[in-house]
């Protein structure tokens, strides 16, 4: 299999599926001619044309809005908010319009248009500009939305998301489009709503998902090696909707579980997570459920300071010790 | 290009467009009386924001259009579908919450749509469908096809960012888009004056270069003959229009809302109320002798059925089923 | 204790602030000249003048921000949303401005400002005007939340949030503005973070706010009557920062727990509500902790189903059945 | 309205003046120099966008201002805080992080702020910074003083709805802010003319009814001069300006863009550094033999000094303690 970037794999989606539908299009600021603020666009321009590639003014209500209105005419928009921090001008749209459209309108309308672009903290970017405001889209009935963590993963689920007649939140990560790994040739699309066991294993459940897989791998590398605890690490990959099965299945067979996000705490993904665990597999629990999110803080800018508000491998193996008995 | 159109003299070969023209005001006065009265009694709950006074607005502009533009609106939308040709039992059945309504009963007096007649709809966020008809007007273009986007909002959305955003784009890209701003010189209980700085709505149009027109919304004709214009230049230019559509509502903005006393007197409604849209042309139309007395009973007896069978329709239509709460979230 | 209406406990808060200190001043759509749409600011303009009550544009992003400046300026604004429906179009400015400026600028400055105004569904609304985004605002290191449930809790509640000097988001509710209650005379002040234990008892706890508390009693009641058990309710009043010590010793007592909120179930209020207790109650649960939320949809316009998709009184008893085993 | 204001003439009893109007400049050049180096070898992270070509603007503006006036910006502003005062000292700590920064560290580049001299902050959310300054005017109004709010924002920033539901706020209520655009022509990667639907700024001030000048920004003369009439018009007419500032960055829009060759030409580039505004001041200053180039040599080196001392200081500062993480979330 060939080894892509998240980056690439990303641009290969987005052709893939700009050549297959010409219903399509690409908009956002710096998208054409820039090829993108992150170049996950690269290219495009030049083979789809203006028409298809389109850069924007600073106006983020106005082009998702603008996209949702394209997409009630019956185009497919993919919109690109150069970090998903700037969406929160056009949210209004997204939850308004875009999240709520069939249901309001009974089922005529259909609303088949992608939000997608970088979303959470990268490196110094300081309060305004390190957020990720994943709870907030799952919260609303109406939307889906996605979060890959692996090259395979991220053009898979943006080849489906494009193709969903639904709008879908698309959130990838600024410190993962430079990560590489093999993505299937040719036709590559992975569903919506199924999560992935990264890594199997008996004594405790470990819940990641986008950024807080890796850490989530590394902490559970460390813990079988130095301690002998055996994680399961399940990337959930879809947000919502959740692939509740596999993450029962999985607490129903290690009693424990842990939860990692980038997220802060109050009612983040983890919240929810644990909510539905407890509930579902509440006899089977052998410990609470532990959460390990971003620090309930605005991200500073300091770089030590921003190191230690962020999710770690030390901070898993921490919580999972802790599931477990044996801190 | 910041001219009042006036209307000068009907032309008798147009006579049956001009019934029909009068038949949508009436059908449409008629329905929001009757909507007011079935509110009252409880029949129709939520915000209910009636088009009484603005009917010339939604049936002269609806006139210049082909089946196959857009049309997207406010709230204050009922006068946007009847004149679309939404029948009234589908928008009557709606404001019931009924499953036979426009919207399956979901979406109520704020949110009636029609995919068949390319109607995207009500939306309750002021300024929220802006984007999304300059939306529609970029899927034309897209598709090269010669179909224009009409939005209407009230004159108190342009204050609103969204405005402002997507004015900007459809100049810029040249969108067959229409902004008509239904302007009845009140946003709720706020005036015109008071909320912006500038009254001169077609000098916002200048600042995005976009071509404007102020036009007489009190008569149903020179609204027609302005919305032409705009179609044509949408059309065959694919250029946008801002049109600052003068009108005045007769009743307060919403069932919750006084018709005046806080934030206008009396003498200023009834002043306006001289000045009906519907009297004007019924006034036009018997002064040229095109229809007589009789003949206009005759349109509103019919437009009064009309009303009258669509709430025995609603009245008599089931609600939605229950499992009906969760279809819909998603589209298949 | 004077009888008044929860609309009327909030004018005389903001009143009595008003005239306590001139640097308070509130600014919204139809405050001054109409007395605000819902009436809350009844009879302000007269007093005041329209320096001190400003009718603004609908220009919900722009007078959010004017508030935030005011704020860095020495002000204490008090900035009413018409429905906090519209507020997700300022929410940029509340997120990244009103609730980081302390933050980013190292303590410099703080920005002492109440964001109110009603929140959640009231009869029809249908879907744009029907939602609640507590968890939202709850998730923002830098905010304080206040969701008041009673009229001496709008009141207290309301002006200690004015003199707080951090933003506060104030939730209020329609349909709770006629509801009516004993207001304590003279200064009533109510500290924000501290639950308001409603109902004791010892076989479940049921943890509410806002608009579930008048459900939660109301089952609370029936179950008494009817099945003997007998509930311990908690209306935790402030949802940010949270007084989880009283949730918690209540769980310890009760070993159960129903939560009732009326927003979107996906990573909601109750959903940290459930990952607090049972981190911090595990051993003490007999039970998994149970939710009644909003039904998962965008809110319908038709009557029984909007009646269908809220919180109800027998909801929350068949939860307490559940969780007791009694069902 | 609009016209281009050019300078005629110096005037020597204004040589210290001028004196310190370069010194500034050449703080600001060299404070940048220094940072992109800082940014190379890894000591400043994050988002970093130097003022480099434009600091006529930032010093000519700030000239006109009083101790007790406000200033906002956004994340361009390491420019605007020197001219206001911050010390380099300050300004370069904050940009590596460190407790002695102007924002102890936990700002950064893009949030320098400085409460002692009304500094507001730099904003990162393009246009987010525009109501508060406004926010700020409202206060100066409310208490009746006479100070002025200033607001930098980019030409980019003009299509955003927080400008124009702010713009017809301060003009629709008399606030005495001025809203000063530094049009460098290109918001990140995209031309003026690429993103808005005219290139005309001042047109958008007549929609508001706002006064409005152009305004050369590679002269500081200039600048100052038209910033002295907009603090005229909102210490004694309270009313509000907006300026537009002609500019133009010498250096890619952050870090990682390169100053030319995806979006400009090398050839632009260096025809605009022909009209480098510190170049530009010194030879007038010399033409006029106000100063020597052994003057002008001396101001650079004080300059240089001061930036060299502010990087040792900041390389030499700790960074905030660990605890610093959980304070300043809420002000007590
Ligand atoms: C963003 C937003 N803010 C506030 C409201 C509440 N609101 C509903 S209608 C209205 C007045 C709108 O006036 P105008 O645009 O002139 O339309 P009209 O009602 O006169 O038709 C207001 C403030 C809203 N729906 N959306
Ligand atoms: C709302 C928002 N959208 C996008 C961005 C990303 N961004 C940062 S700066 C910038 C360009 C701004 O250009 P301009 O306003 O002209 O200022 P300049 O950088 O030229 O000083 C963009 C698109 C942002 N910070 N905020
Ligand atoms: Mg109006
Ligand atoms: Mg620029």
């Amino acid at each position: 299999m060939p080894i892509l970037t998240y980056r690439d794999a990303l641009t290969e989606a987005l052709r893939e599926e700009m050549e297959r539908d010409p219903d399509v299009f690409l908009m956002g600021e710096e998208v054409a001619e820039y090829d993108g603020a992150y170049k996950v666009s690269r290219g495009l321009l030049d083979t789809f044309g203006d028409k298809r590639v389109v850069d924007t003014p600073i106006t983020e209500l106005g082009f998702a809005g603008l996209g949702v209105g394209a997409a009630m005419a019956g185009l497919r928009p993919i919109i690109e908010f150069m970090t998903f921090n700037f969406a929160l001008l056009a949210i209004d749209q997204i939850v308004n319009n875009a999240a709520k459209i069939s249901y309001m309108s009974g089922g005529q309308f259909r609303v088949p248009i992608v939000f997608r672009g970088p979303s959470g903290g990268a490196l110094q970017l300081a309060g305004q500009h390190s957020q990720t405001f994943d709870s907030w889209y799952a919260n609303v009935p109406g939307l889906k939305v996605v979060a890959p963590a692996t090259p395979a993963d991220a053009k898979g689920l943006l080849k489906t998301s494009i193709r969903d007649n639904n709008p879908v939140i698309f959130l990838e990560g600024e410190m993962l489009y430079n990560t590489k790994g093999e993505v299937p040739d040719g036709e590559h699309l992975v569903p919506l709503g199924k999560a992935d066991v990264k890594r199997e294993g008996s004594d405790v459940t470990i819940v990641c998902y986008a950024k807080s897989v890796a850490p989530a791998l590394k902490a559970a590398d460390t813990l079988q090696r130095e301690a002998g605890i055996s994680c399961e690490v399940i990337d959930i990959r879809t947000i919502r909707p959740l692939d509740t099965d596999t993450l029962i299945d999985s607490v129903r067979k290690t009693n424990r579980g842990v939860i990692v996000e980038e997220g802060w705490p109050y009612s983040g993904i983890g919240a929810q997570l644990v909510d539905t665990i407890q509930r579902e597999a509440f006899d089977e629990l052998d410990a609470p459920l532990l959460r390990v999110t971003g620090a309930d803080v605005p991200m500073p800018y300091n770089k030590k300071l921003e190191r230690a508000a962020k999710p770690n491998p030390q901070k898993v193996i921490d919580a999972v010790k802790q599931v477990t008995y044996t801190a | 290009m910041t001219q009042v159109q006036t209307y000068a003299g009907l032309d008798p070969a147009r006579t049956d467009f001009y019934r029909q023209l009068l038949h949508r005001m009436l059908l449409i006065r008629r329905f929001e009386e009757k909507a007011g009265e079935a509110y009252a009694l409880g029949q129709i709950g939520g915000f209910c924001h009636l088009y009484i006074g603005q009917e010339a607005v939604a049936v002269g502009a609806m006139a210049a259009l082909r089946d196959d533009d857009y049309v997207t609106s406010s709230y204050r939308e009922h006068g946007h579908a009847l004149a679309r040709g939404v029948s009234a039992r589908a928008v009557m059945a709606e404001l019931f919450g009924k499953a036979t309504g426009c919207s399956k009963g979901k979406g109520g007096s704020m949110h009636l749509f029609d995919a068949e007649r390319n109607f995207l709809g009500g939306h309750g966020i002021v300024g929220g469908q802006i984007p999304i008809a300059a939306g529609a007007a970029f899927a034309i273009k897209y598709r090269g096809g010669d179909q224009v986007s009409l939005c209407f909002f009230g004159e108190a959305a342009v204050n609103i960012g969204s405005f402002h955003e997507t004015l900007n784009m459809a100049s810029l890209w040249d969108l067959p888009a229409i902004f008509l701003v239904e302007n009845n010189r009140y946003g709720m209980g706020t005036a015109l004056e008071r909320a912006s700085a500038i009254d001169d709505i077609p000098a916002r149009g200048a600042s995005y270069g976009m071509a404007a027109e102020v036009v007489d919304g009190m008569d149903v004709l020179a609204t027609y003959d302005a919305m032409q214009r705009a179609v044509e230049r949408g059309r065959s230019q694919k250029l946008p229009t801002l049109l600052d559509v003068n009108t005045y509502r007769f009743v307060g903005h919403s069932m919750s809302d006084a018709s005046h006393g806080t934030y206008r007197t009396l003498e200023e409604v009834e002043e306006n109320k001289k000045n009906d849209p519907i009297g004007g042309l019924c006034g036009r139309l018997l002064d040229e002798q095109l229809l007589s007395h009789k003949d206009i009973e005759g349109i509103d007896t019919e437009a009064i059925a009309e009303v009258e069978d669509a709430v025995a329709f609603a009245e008599s239509s089931p609600d939605p089923d229950p499992e009906e709460l969760y279809t819909d979230i998603y589209y298949d």
